[in-house]
């Protein structure tokens, strides 16, 4: 007979405020099987814990349900609670009184009545309950992390110096990211490179880390703990076991004026090419669309002048498989194309650039050996114009969010600029300055105050070309609330941050949800911001968000830690969510083989004795089963069923409602 | 002779109506036809024998025999409403009427089944003579005739090369029901039809010596191959009166139904250990045919069938227990 | 059913469905979250049965929940390529493609079975679907009045 | 019929098959089953033949018989090849002496019937009157579908004479027999017998080869073939699904493109 205790929680006011807890208590000591109905100010308390592992010992409880908060907030913690007093946790429900109720509710009625139905339902439930126990599957210590921008390198040095074996994916030819095309990075004004580089030959020459450059992640197999990742190395056309980076092919090479991505297309390189003189590995790759040998099949001037024989115009790609038992995703972020906005020139006006651009500009390994000169002509612009949120908080044409970084980015370029050409007018348009972080204000006051930027609130309307070459910058001062013009020589647009092309595939494949955006989802906003729904695949970086240096490498650290955590047992231990297979009345009409997405439902002989096979049916292994239930809901006659979600549960559920 | 046109049936129903009846009597629909409740507007279609036997209208397929109700303790008994409608049923065959002393016998024998006497007393039967018959038809064989009264409150007999039926009262119930009746019957002559000729197939006494005797023989795993163990035939049989308790609940209540089951079923005996007695379709069928021409005959001394060959008609396999005894009684010589 | 003391509740004349929803653990049942921490207001006709997966939901789960009197049943879970098992959604929209014509041939059409994705990030669009179902079978009118998959009593 | 006869005759004589399991000549062609090579002068088929003898191959006392041969018109075909589809038919362990009308078209296992299927009768759809049948209760209103089906589930006995007819039900614990829980109400009556009939059909969807024997057995005559139809259509439109012309299929329950339309959810 079932002793069920049921244990509503006000969650201070939340809950309380809409819903009539002491009725809904009261309700529920009413129902079939529950011997026990209270409620309480805070159950998740030490206080409400203590109640509710007193009454499961003094009323020999069979099963628990709190009416609280969302499971997804302290299922764990009561499951926890009512292990210590010696019930199986998975005998504890939760109903969802708080997100799924009072806060979505205002009229007390409805609330209190829709709270009594979703406790019944979860008595019903739990009654159903049977106590499981947790599956354990091995854990496979070593780690993936995909992209090798800071966020990557970050999180691979942590876990590496954390004595687990690292992957490091990234699919340029050297490691890096953004960061390294930074010229000075703010508050501090520290050169990036500076910084950067000793953390990427760190990360290359780490024992326990295992560098994957010009690579991509091509399919995922497996689970957490267990991951089977096959990863598709590019054609580099040079074998860099033999490439000692000497840079006679690339000195050699005719092909010279291909525009360098990394410098924002304002240098050039040539088809056989190391992306920037201090890149990890520092070993050059063929572009195979721009080399003539591997076009039409004539030069190899390269393979000629090389002195060890590297060049291997027959080099293809290949599959690797690596298993790991977590990953970290650094996929980072990319400028969003500013073309989509026609009255800033649509992409064709050349002195009007991005960030990045600018940022080569400023650098003293950039193309113009960090003087500020503008594109078209090469001449020192004498008046920049910056524009914040360009396409950023701009639903209709870019993106409704806030880009965070470029407040910052330009405020120093203003600086920089301002450091550089003392003469020069350096003019922000903006919407907000929005500077909250350590030294964030002070540095933009100084920008203002010390470098003399001057800020205009408002937006740009338009930017037009003149005959002389002059850009024409018309905008409105909406503080001062009248229209501005402006003759700038140079336009910086602070282009909006956004995902890497191919992220939403990325997290496809590793079964990561992504938002409206394509930012990767975190599993929950506040407690659980490096974490994904997907067991054992964390976030770093931008990717999730677009975050500064400083954020981006306290959340690497903080993926790192977590994995770190993963591999502290030699064994996982896993919800028993897990499906089973009614051997007798299993028809072996296969439709839950085909159905399951783990290769988890297989084929099964039952023998006699003799090791005469009698039967064949369907049968699912543990280790390989997640729990989705895909297996039973096709099977026809309810052989295949799900713990914790049984057939009997479910029917129960809604005959409580 | 009170008498009645064939094709103004319903006439006769409505007067019953009107006299505060429950009518119920064959009628086509969707190519089928079956006994069922008569309303004002519908044809009575007396030609054939209906899908559905009698038996519906005494013995539902389901009925709730007992209401419990959830309550906070557990469940607590309900009441269960017991409507026993004034029912007369029209044009029932002769074969459905024989029927019922077999009905009456076991749901009076140890216990007596209250849902159904009730029905049974409050139901008149008038049934129809029959002037013809198909191959599926075997009354003869069993003890009956094609204008057998066994059963019967009342009989109407073709008259006139079928344009007039003849209405006989034979009992207390018929007599008030021709009294009820009155209004659409005609007073006058008419010249009877002969009943139809149907030669008697089988003795079922033979037969049910041979079932004693040879419980084990092969003759029944070849007998029963075609058999694909619906349950059809014992549905549609006037006679058949196995049924199932099946208790199911929702939020409010639990429900005790009592369904019909057929001993054609795999389910019917499988024992919750996996064991079952009756292990394939032939130990089936040979529970059908001997229940119907051994055992009950044993127990109560009356045959468990009236040959109106509803199995046989109504057997997507063609399983026909007519044939089958005539082959018993031939295995019996 | 139980009654409260503080009872402001609309007219009983009203008719206020029952609305049934499967959703699943991880995008549809976190959406929902969301909505509650987001503070959304939505109308409380809605019960949910979580599942992990809408790979889970058997078609028997919708006719019962009719049976018992639900007005209207919602399915919803994970955008495509969002499944947390990659792809318990797929079959499940599969299976739901097949089974709606079945329904809506036998006289459950599209304003009492209600099929959704709705991803973790996306509280606003749970809240704005509950209105919308709600609203549309408001228009609807009961179940139990007119269908043959009802519970008789 | 003469060399229907003789190809069966020749298997038995052969000892390939220990069963020819086809229709008999006499009224109604009730099922029979010819043992030995002088039985199979009694074979006959005709479209008459209602009767899906691949139902038999579910049954337990048939498959302790097998290999066995059945008498297959181009439904009862489809039939085998599903069944292989599903493993329920090992290969070799079933042939079809495959008919059309009055012609014997040869003796095929659940491959070679595939093959002939797809070379033969690759086209093969309900008939249009059928499908004329759906369309009209489609365009009825929803109450009046209702109302439909109401009168017509109202006479189902749950003799379950449909699940007996059909192949495709070879489950040896029907869902309807799982009574912990009891899904599908037992009572013949409204929502058991809606639940009933729904799922019956449902769990047909891209299998059902539209043989009609479902619909012939029912005793009270309910036009089970407007759902079998009405999914087939469906299946057909939205997944080019057509049961029973590859034993190496998968089921389309149990499988998925990320293609499949998704038009109706929001």
């Amino acid at each position: 007979m079932a002793r069920i205790g049921v244990f509503i929680c006000h969650c201070g006011e939340n809950i309380g405020r809409t819903v009539d807890c002491a009725a809904v208590s009261a309700a529920a000591a009413k129902m079939p099987g529950v011997v026990v109905g209270v409620d309480y100010k805070y159950m998740c308390s030490d206080p409400g814990q203590q109640m509710i592992r007193k009454a499961i010992i003094e009323q020999k409880l069979t099963g628990v349900v709190v009416g609280a908060c969302s499971p997804r907030m302290h299922e764990r913690t009561f499951r926890a609670a009512a292990a210590e007093a010696g019930l199986n946790p998975y005998l504890l429900e939760m109903a969802n009184l708080r997100e799924h109720c009072s806060w979505v509710h205002s009229n007390q009625a409805e609330a209190t009545q829709k709270a009594i139905d979703l406790v019944r339902v979860m008595v019903a439930k739990v009654r159903r309950n049977r106590a499981l126990r947790p599956i354990r599957v091995p854990v496979e210590p070593t780690a993936l992390v995909v992209g090798g921008g800071i966020a990557g390198i970050q999180a691979a040095l942590d876990i590496a110096a954390g004595g687990k074996k690292v992957v490091l994916v990234e699919s340029g030819p050297s490691i890096g990211g953004h960061m390294a095309r930074l010229s000075e990075t703010f508050p501090t004004l520290d050169c990036s490179q500076c910084i950067l580089t000793p953390r990427m030959v760190e990360a290359a020459s780490h024992p326990n880390i295992t560098l994957m450059t010009y690579s991509e992640v091509a399919s995922v197999e497996g689970f957490v703990g267990n991951f089977t990742v096959t990863i598709r190395r590019k054609a580099r056309y040079v074998d860099p076991a033999k490439c000692t980076g000497c840079g006679d092919c690339f000195n050699k090479c005719p092909i010279k004026k291909i525009p360098n991505e990394f410098d924002a297309g304002l240098g050039q390189r040539r088809a056989i090419y190391v992306p920037f003189p201090q890149a990890v590995p520092n070993k050059p790759v063929i572009d195979a669309a721009h080399c003539t040998m591997l076009q039409k099949g004539k030069c190899g001037l390269c393979a000629k002048v090389c002195p060890r024989g590297a060049i291997d115009y027959q080099d293809q790609d290949r599959l690797e498989k690596v298993k790991v038992g977590a990953v970290v995703l650094a996929t980072g972020f990319q400028l969003w194309d500013h073309a989509a906005y026609g009255e800033y020139g649509g992409g064709r006006l050349r002195d009007v650039i991005d960030g990045f651009a600018f940022e080569r500009l400023a650098s003293a390994s950039g193309p113009t050996g960090g003087l500020i000169k503008r594109p078209s002509d090469g001449k020192e612009p004498q008046t920049v114009v910056f524009l914040q949120c360009c396409g950023s908080r701009d639903d209709k044409v870019g993106k409704k969010y806030c880009s965070k970084i470029c407040c910052m980015y330009t405020a120093k370029h203003a600086m920089l600029y301002r450091h550089k050409v003392y003469e020069g007018r350096a003019v922000v348009f903006y919407m907000d300055v929005r500077a909250a972080g350590k030294g964030y204000e002070e540095f933009v006051r100084r920008a203002i105050e010390a470098d003399g930027a001057e800020y205009v609130r408002g937006r740009v309307s338009r930017i037009t070309r003149r005959r002389d070459g002059k850009l024409v910058v018309r905008g409105a001062d909406t503080l001062a609330g009248r229209p501005v013009t402006i003759e700038a020589d140079l336009v910086v647009l602070a282009d909006a941050v956004v995902p890497r092309p191919g992220s939403e595939k990325l997290a496809q494949l590793f079964g990561v949800g992504y938002d409206q955006d394509g930012f990767y989802s975190e599993a929950h906003p506040k407690l659980r911001p490096v974490e994904t729904a997907a067991a054992g695949v964390f976030l770093a970086g931008a990717c999730q968000a677009p975050k500064d240096i400083p954020e981006t490498v306290s959340q690497a650290s903080a993926a790192a830690a977590k994995v770190l955590g993963l591999f502290a047992k030699p064994e996982l231990e896993r919800e028993p969510v897990i499906a089973r297979v009614n051997r007798t009345t299993c028809a072996h009409c296969r439709a839950c083989i085909s159905a399951c997405p783990y290769g988890a439902a297989k084929d099964f002989d039952i023998v006699d004795r003799a090791g005469k096979v009698l039967r064949a049916v369907a049968d699912v292994n543990e280790g390989l089963c997640q729990g989705c239930g895909t297996c039973a809901s096709v099977c026809r006659s309810h052989s295949v069923d799900l713990d914790g979600f049984t057939d009997e549960q479910i029917h129960a559920e809604l005959n409580a409602l | 002779m009170k008498t009645i046109e064939t094709g103004r049936l319903s006439d006769l129903a409505q007067a019953l109506s009107a006299a505060g009846y429950r009518v119920v009597a064959p009628m086509e629909e969707g190519g089928v036809v079956r006994f069922r409740e008569w309303a004002p507007g519908l044809a009575i279609a007396p030609g054939v024998v209906p899908a559905n036997s009698l038996k519906d209208f005494l013995f539902p397929r389901s009925e709730v025999v007992a209401r419990f109700a959830l309550e906070p303790g557990g469940f607590s008994p309900a009441p269960v409403e017991r409507s026993a409608v004034k029912t007369a049923v029209l044009c029932a065959r002769p074969c459905d009427a024989a029927a019922l002393a077999a009905l009456d016998a076991v749901f009076n024998w140890d216990y007596r089944d209250g849902a159904y006497n009730a029905r049974r007393e409050a139901a008149t039967v008038v049934s129809l003579a029959c002037s013809k018959a198909d191959e599926h038809c075997f009354c003869t064989s069993v003890g009956g005739a094609p204008d057998g009264v066994a059963g019967a409150d009342a009989i109407l007999r073709p008259a006139d090369g079928g344009r007039l039926l003849v209405l006989d009262a034979l009992t207390e119930k018929g007599r008030a029901l021709d009294q009820a009746a009155a209004g659409a019957l005609a007073e006058g002559p008419a010249a009877l039809d002969a009943p139809a000729a149907l030669p008697r197939r089988f003795d079922p006494e033979a037969v049910g010596r041979w079932l004693a005797a040879n419980f084990e023989s092969p003759f029944w795993k070849e007998a029963a191959l075609a058999c694909l163990g619906c349950g059809a035939c014992a549905y549609a049989c006037p006679v058949c009166h196995c049924f199932d308790l099946q208790d199911e609940t929702d939020r409010a209540e639990c429900r005790r139904l009592r369904n019909w089951d057929s001993c054609g079923f795999g389910l019917f005996t499988l024992h919750a250990s996996g064991h079952n007695p009756r292990p394939d379709q032939s130990a089936r069928w040979r529970q059908r045919v001997m229940h119907k021409f051994s055992i009950y005959p044993q127990k109560f001394k009356t045959l468990a069938c009236t040959g109106c060959g509803r199995c046989s008609r109504l057997c997507q396999a063609g399983m026909a227990i007519a044939a089958t005894c005539e082959r018993i009684e031939a295995l019996g010589r | 059913m139980m009654k409260t003391e503080t009872s402001t509740a609309p007219a009983p004349a009203a008719f206020e469905p029952r609305i049934t929803a499967f959703v699943c653990n991880w995008c549809t049942y976190a959406g929902a979250d969301l909505a509650g921490t987001s503070r959304l207001q939505y109308a409380s006709n809605m019960r949910i049965i979580k599942l992990p997966c809408t790979g889970r939901i058997d078609p028997l789960f919708v006719l019962k929940a009719f049976e018992n009197g639900a007005d209207a049943v919602l399915v919803s879970g994970c955008h495509p390529g969002d499944c947390h098992y990659t792809s318990g959604n797929y079959h499940a929209r599969r299976r739901w493609t097949l089974f709606r014509k079945l329904l809506a041939l036998t006289g459950i059409g599209d304003d009492r079975l209600f099929f959704s994705w709705v991803s973790a990030a996306e509280g606003q669009k749970f809240a704005d679907l509950v209105n919308d179902v709600t609203a549309k079978v408001r228009k609807a009118g009961p179940f139990r009045a007119a269908h043959p998959g009802r519970r008789a009593s | 019929m003469k060399a229907l006869r003789e190809a069966a005759e020749k298997l038995l004589r052969e000892k390939r098959v220990s069963l020819v399991i086809g229709y008999e000549g006499r009224k109604g062609r009730p099922a029979f089953f010819a043992a030995k090579p002088e039985d199979c002068g009694r074979l006959a088929y005709d479209a008459s033949c209602r009767q899906n003898l691949a139902a038999y191959l579910g049954k337990p006392e048939i498959r302790a018989r097998l290999p066995v041969a059945l008498v297959a018109p181009p439904a009862v075909l489809r039939s085998i090849v599903v069944m292989s589809a599903e493993s329920q038919v090992a290969p070799g362990q079933v042939l079809a002496l495959a008919v059309d009308g009055d012609s014997y078209l040869g003796t095929f296992d659940a491959a070679g019937a595939a093959e002939l299927l797809r070379a033969k009768y690759s086209t093969l759809a309900p008939e249009p009157a059928l499908l004329e049948r759906v369309q009209g209760l489609l365009q009825k209103s929803p109450a009046e579908r209702a109302a439909f089906w109401e009168a017509e589930f109202s006479k189902c006995t749950r003799c379950y004479a449909c699940r007996a007819a059909c192949p495709g039900c070879y489950c040896s614990r029907c869902i309807v027999e799982k009574n912990a829980p009891q899904w599908i109400s037992t009572a013949a009556l409204g929502h058991g017998n809606y639940t009933w009939n729904v799922m019956r059909a449902f769990h047909q969807s891209g299998r059902c080869t539209l043989c009609g024997a479902c619909e012939a057995a029912c005793p009270q005559g309910l036009p089970l073939m407007l759902l079998n139809a009405a999914l087939d259509r469906e299946a057909l439109e939205e997944f080019g699904s057509r049961p029973g012309y590859d034993p190496e299929a998968k089921p389309l329950i149990g499988s998925w493109s990320a293609d499949d339309d998704h038009s109706y959810m929001r």
